[in-house]
């Protein structure tokens, strides 16, 4: 990891009121590469997103984008700086068709009709189920197709980077894989991605780098392909 | 071993949707039963309609030889017809202890508060909560937020219980503690139905599984030919699990999907 | 059958006022999930703002409405963004209770401020005659802008950018945070476009009724009324249960006395709400 | 909403449960010894004191403890003075024609309750609220039973003015006793426990056994009775009632407030908020006539962001241990 990362966090503490969830969080991702956050739920798993794209507020530590600090700023500040958080439970817009879903995630672009009428038409292209049904109501779709739906409105704000939470909850297998696909294809035409995953088995075939967060700190991390050797990963969270 | 609860062709549509569609299968007492199927093929609602929280459009429901369709949930509740939420549902200005106390209090009917108790102290000692007992229920960690739901649905003194994703989001050590739990329960000669979407809890613990898929049940019957069943995998599991299935004997450890 | 046509008539002027009443009241409950005991007295305010415009300085009604829409849309944003987005996730006996408590400021100070006699602008512009219904020309203009702002209301939630804005706070506020929407911003906004509905329709209904500040009360309840009938934090819930409401009160008033009409109003709206709390078109989604 | 300290209610009483009984016994020795030496002014004070402090534990059976909010105290009170009116001018004697009103109360709010509880959140509010207004406009159409709009005489009580004053403050004062006494009761009960735990999460409860709608309904029904009484009472102490003011909406959002000050769903909570906001009010009456409504706005509005539990509820311990929690969550990390 030569080049500076492209996020990095330092010391991060973080929690709901009076309840501490993130208790000092180091983590780098690198530009270019899919790293994946892998842990028991109740881990602090989702929490760390949150803090990053501005929903939580930071209690300690730092977090730094593309050099920046960005420590505390507000959500919208966040996504204009290029971090776009794809939630968990996807969280579609009830009563707004998947057209417009998608066109709200383009909300803070300032460009043209035409450039952001392109772009929806290339997550058409990655996700064609959207465009034939693109009128309805987005909350009438399955889970997988409502998930690809979520993942194209995030990348609809032409983000740097792209954080997902928790791709597989909830799918079944068929619908995980063909996800696994096309986050690969996106990654490949140049979006970092960063997936908070509670199955091992999917976020270790997608990553190249993996973080393992136990109760709000960071475990084990290190290269996927060293990792899933690792005995402690394997028995803790393959079952294997 | 006579049936304990029996559904007949039970259907649900809301406004054009068919959630679930003439669901039929009966449940033998002390039995252990998987219900899987991925998220959206209506097992929630299919749990729903048991316990009464939603009202059927069509068929019926008939628990301990009653026809129980029309019951209100608490109804159910007293009658010994328990379930754990998908979602985790403690009462969350209250400590643990007084969350499993209102199990006792209510459906199993004790008499006053204070031997509904010791009660739910006895059952927080079976789930392993008894030095959180007077901890505010919202302290805890999700594993033992999903032991608190359990040691509430058994302070009811059921005859069924219903336990609706009662693994989601563990790892795998913590549904190893489970599934002794689970096996526990049910030597008390509890009926168990487990509905989840993870395949290792299913396999290792159910004598019958159904398979749920849009609304419909498109298998049923032990686990080894429900695997297999060319319905199932194409609908449900994957080519990739089934693939990994041949491979390796399913009750050693398979890698949860 | 000229009676009935009158009725009909009377009835439809006064539901195009009911629906300006009511829009406002529903987008704050629909959107904010807030009750605004405040509505009346704004609808008060903006006729006040409009008779002493027209009585000291001769400016006509219709040329202070956007005067009136502009002081009340500022004076509803810095509410919300002041004082009611402090409270807005709490249940609602806490934001119902802070809206009364700030009503009671305003209604007070209205009350010294403009003392409680009831005041009209009476602009004697005669009245239309089609076959055989009369139609006072003051009432049908007021009725054709309250027709004309509430439909503008309705294209603005539909299609601006601000509109699918608030209806994606509406609906998941944290995820409309993550699409870079500032969540606290639009529901000022929205409480704001509330306060200038109602001060607009303050100043149709000054053309129409006298305005005094012991209807702040009746104004809130209509409010309520429509919102049931019609639909919550919809615009074409609000018209139709303003016009459903003003037709029933018309031919109820009109046999039986105003009183009873409002009674009767508050009956059907219980009667909804045991039934069918969500109203005639009550859909849980768009606008 | 907050449960209440006594989680679990240890057979031996500790010196802390006994504290604030101890208070109320001492106060209310006071109040009934005070008659006997003050003037009128401060009796008809402390009769408004009681008759807000039995409304404030009414409303706080369905608004504290089942945590729904109702406004429906003036419907009910008004119904009571109606009602009381009514059967005295018909001949009844005062204290027959208080108990048969809040009978009639206590009937309308079990029946309307069924109905009414049937909505949740805002649609009950709304609910609650057009009753107060259905009950006014028919009191004031209802002419030939109510009297219509010019209101209702109610046979003047014989006796003088300083006897009467104290047999109205009395009668109020037994009506808060034993509001006080029903709250005892029902937080300690099963139904308490389980309006708490409809508060706090209706389906949960629905599935652990709660006959959910029976419960909501025994609390708006007792939220009701008192009311009545308090509303017979009141009838017979003025004399005169007429539709606006027996049915008004401020009186229905007062309560609500009056025990969010004290502390909603605690035994002590209503009495402390009702008797503070008498006392408030008065003294801001007396000395700001005009300004009195937007004084009381200003103080319901801080009440509201700096108090919303309540004083009860006010974690004092958390307010002195502000300094130090940072200092524990470093050491624990």
């Amino acid at each position: 990891m030569s080049k500076a990362p492209l996020l990095k966090i330092s010391g991060l503490q973080a929690g709901y009121g009076d309840v501490q969830v993130l208790w000092g969080i180091d983590l780098e991702v690198p530009a270019g590469q899919i790293t994946c956050i892998v842990g028991s739920n109740g881990a602090g798993k989702s929490t760390l997103l949150r803090t990053i794209s501005g929903l939580v507020p930071v209690t300690a530590g730092n977090i730094e984008f593309c050099g920046a600090n960005m420590t505390g700023s507000a959500p919208d500040a966040v996504l204009a700086a290029g971090i776009a958080h794809v939630p968990e439970g996807r969280r579609l817009f009830k009563g707004m068709s998947i057209r417009d879903n998608l066109l709200i995630g383009a909300y803070l672009r300032q460009e043209s009709r035409a450039d952001i009428e392109h772009d929806l038409e290339a997550v058409y292209s990655m996700f064609p189920i959207l465009k034939e049904r693109q009128q309805q109501d987005a909350t009438t779709l399955s889970g997988g197709e409502q998930q690809m739906c979520a993942i194209g409105r995030g990348i609809m704000s032409k983000p740097q980077l792209l954080m997902i939470d928790e791709l597989s909850l909830g799918l079944a297998p068929r619908a995980v894989e063909k996800l696994a696909e096309s986050l690969k294809q996106i990654n490949r035409s140049g979006l970092t991605i960063l997936l908070v995953e509670q199955d091992v088995v999917t976020a270790f075939e997608l990553a190249s780098q993996a973080y393992v967060i136990e109760t709000g700190r960071v475990g084990i991390s290190g290269e996927t392909r060293l990792l899933v050797e690792d005995p402690r990963v394997r028995q803790a969270y393959m079952g294997i | 071993m006579s049936t304990i609860l029996e559904v007949r062709d039970l259907s649900k549509n809301f406004g054009g949707l068919h959630a679930v569609k003439n669901v039929s299968f009966s449940l033998k007492k002390g039995e252990i039963v998987g219900l899987i199927g991925p998220n959206g093929a209506g097992k929630t609602t299919l749990v729903n309609l048991i316990t009464g929280v939603l009202k059927a459009t069509s068929g019926n429901v008939i628990f301990n030889g009653q026809d129980v369709t029309a019951q209100r949930p608490f109804q159910a509740a007293r009658s010994g017809l328990a379930r754990t939420f998908q979602i985790v549902q403690p009462f969350p200005q209250m400590t643990v202890l007084e969350n499993v106390t209102a199990g006792a209090l209510f459906a199993a009917g004790a008499s006053h508060r204070r031997q509904a108790e010791q009660q739910a102290m006895e059952h927080l000692e079976f789930v392993g909560l008894a030095p959180q007992a007077l901890r505010p229920a919202t302290s805890l960690t999700l594993p033992s937020r999903k032991r608190l739901e359990l040691a509430k649905s058994l302070a009811m003194n059921p005859k069924v219980l219903l336990l609706d994703e009662v693994n989601a989001g563990l790892n795998t050590s913590e549904i190893e503690q489970a599934l002794t739990l689970m096996r526990a329960i049910a030597a008390r000669g509890i009926t168990i139905m487990l509905i989840e979407h993870l395949m290792k809890v299913v396999l290792s613990l159910s004598e019958r599984i159904l398979v749920l898929h849009h609304g419909e049940l498109i298998s049923q019957g032990d686990p080894q030919t429900v695997i297999t069943d060319p319905r199932v995998v194409e609908a449900y599991l994957g080519s990739k699990f089934a693939a990994r299935q041949q491979g390796v004997a399913p009750t050693a450890g398979v890698a949860h999907v | 059958m000229t009676l009935l046509a009158q009725i009909i008539a009377n009835g439809l002027m006064l539901g195009a006022l009911y629906a300006c009443i009511a829009v406002g009241f529903s987008l704050v409950w629909g959107v904010l999930n807030v009750i605004n005991m405040l509505h009346g007295s704004f609808i008060v305010l903006g006729g006040y703002l409009t008779f002493f415009a027209w009585f000291h300085f001769k400016i006509s009604p219709f040329v202070s409405l956007p005067i009136v829409c502009g002081l009340l849309f500022v004076m509803g944003y810095f509410i919300q963004y002041l004082a009611i987005n402090r409270v807005i996730t709490r249940p609602v006996l806490t934001t119902l209770t802070l809206t009364f408590g700030l009503d009671m400021i305003l209604y007070n100070f209205m009350n010294l401020g403009f003392e409680a006699t009831p005041r009209r602008v009476s602009l004697d512009l005669g009245s239309l005659t089609l076959g055989g219904v009369i139609l006072p020309v003051d009432r049908l203009l007021a009725m054709l802008l309250a027709f004309g702002l509430t439909g503008l209301l309705y294209y603005v939630m539909r299609s601006s950018r601000i509109g699918r804005a608030i209806v994606a706070v509406r609906m998941d506020r944290d995820a409309a945070a993550l699409m870079g929407i500032r969540v606290g911003h639009i529901y000022a906004m929205t409480f704001g476009l509330a306060a200038l509905m109602a001060g607009a329709c303050g100043t149709l209904m000054s053309v129409v009724f006298p305005i005094t500040t012991n209807i702040t009360g009746l104004l809130l309840g209509k409010a309520f009324v429509i919102c049931v009938i019609g639909g919550l934090g919809t615009v074409p819930g609000a018209l139709v249960g303003g016009l459903a409401l003003g037709l029933t009160e018309s031919i109820v008033g009109n046999f039986m006395g105003a009183q009873y009409a409002i009674l009767f109003g508050f009956l059907i709206m219980l009667a909804l709400l045991i039934t069918r709390p969500t109203g005639l078109i009550g859909k849980k989604g768009y606008e | 909403m907050k449960t209440n300290s006594s989680t679990l209610p240890s057979t031996t009483m500790t010196r802390a449960k006994i504290f604030p009984h101890l208070i109320f016994a001492v106060w209310v020795a006071w109040l009934t010894v005070m008659p006997l030496m003050a003037d009128n002014y401060y009796i008809r004070l402390a009769t408004f004191v009681c008759m807000y402090g039995s409304l404030a534990l009414s409303w706080n059976f369905i608004g504290g403890y089942a945590g729904y909010p109702s406004f429906s105290t003036a419907a009910f009170m008004g119904l009571g003075s109606y009602a009381g009116a009514i059967l005295q001018k018909a001949g009844m004697p005062m204290i027959l024609a208080w108990v048969c009103a809040t009978i009639f109360v206590s009937l309308f709010a079990a029946l309307v309750g069924a109905a009414i509880l049937r909505m949740k959140g805002h649609y009950f509010a709304i609910g609650s609220i057009s009753m107060v207004e259905v009950l006014r406009l028919i009191a004031s159409l209802w002419s030939d039973l109510t009297g219509g709009g010019d209101g209702l005489n109610v046979p003047i009580f014989q006796g003088g003015p300083d006897y009467a004053a104290r047999v109205f403050f009395y009668s109020m004062l037994v009506v808060m006793l034993l509001a006080w006494l029903t709250t005892l009761f029902v937080d300690r009960s099963k139904l308490g426990f389980g309006l708490r735990c409809i508060n706090q999460n209706e389906d949960a409860a629905d599935m652990v056994g709660v006959s959910v709608n029976r419960y909501k309904t025994i609390a708006y029904t007792l939220s009701a009775v008192y009311c009545g009484s308090v509303g017979a009472i009141y009838a017979s102490w003025v004399s005169y009632i007429a539709p606006t003011d027996s049915f008004g909406i401020l009186l229905t959002l007062k309560v609500p407030v009056m025990t969010m000050l004290g502390g909603v769903g605690t035994v002590y909570g209503p009495l402390i908020g009702s008797a503070l906001f008498v006392l408030m009010e008065e003294t801001i009456w007396a000395q700001f006539l005009d300004y009195h409504q937007a004084i009381l706005g200003v103080v319901i509005v801080l009440l509201i962001f700096f108090l919303p539990g309540g004083l009860l509820k006010l974690d004092y311990k958390k307010l002195f241990k502000r300094k130090t929690t940072s200092h524990t969550q470093a050491r624990r990390a």
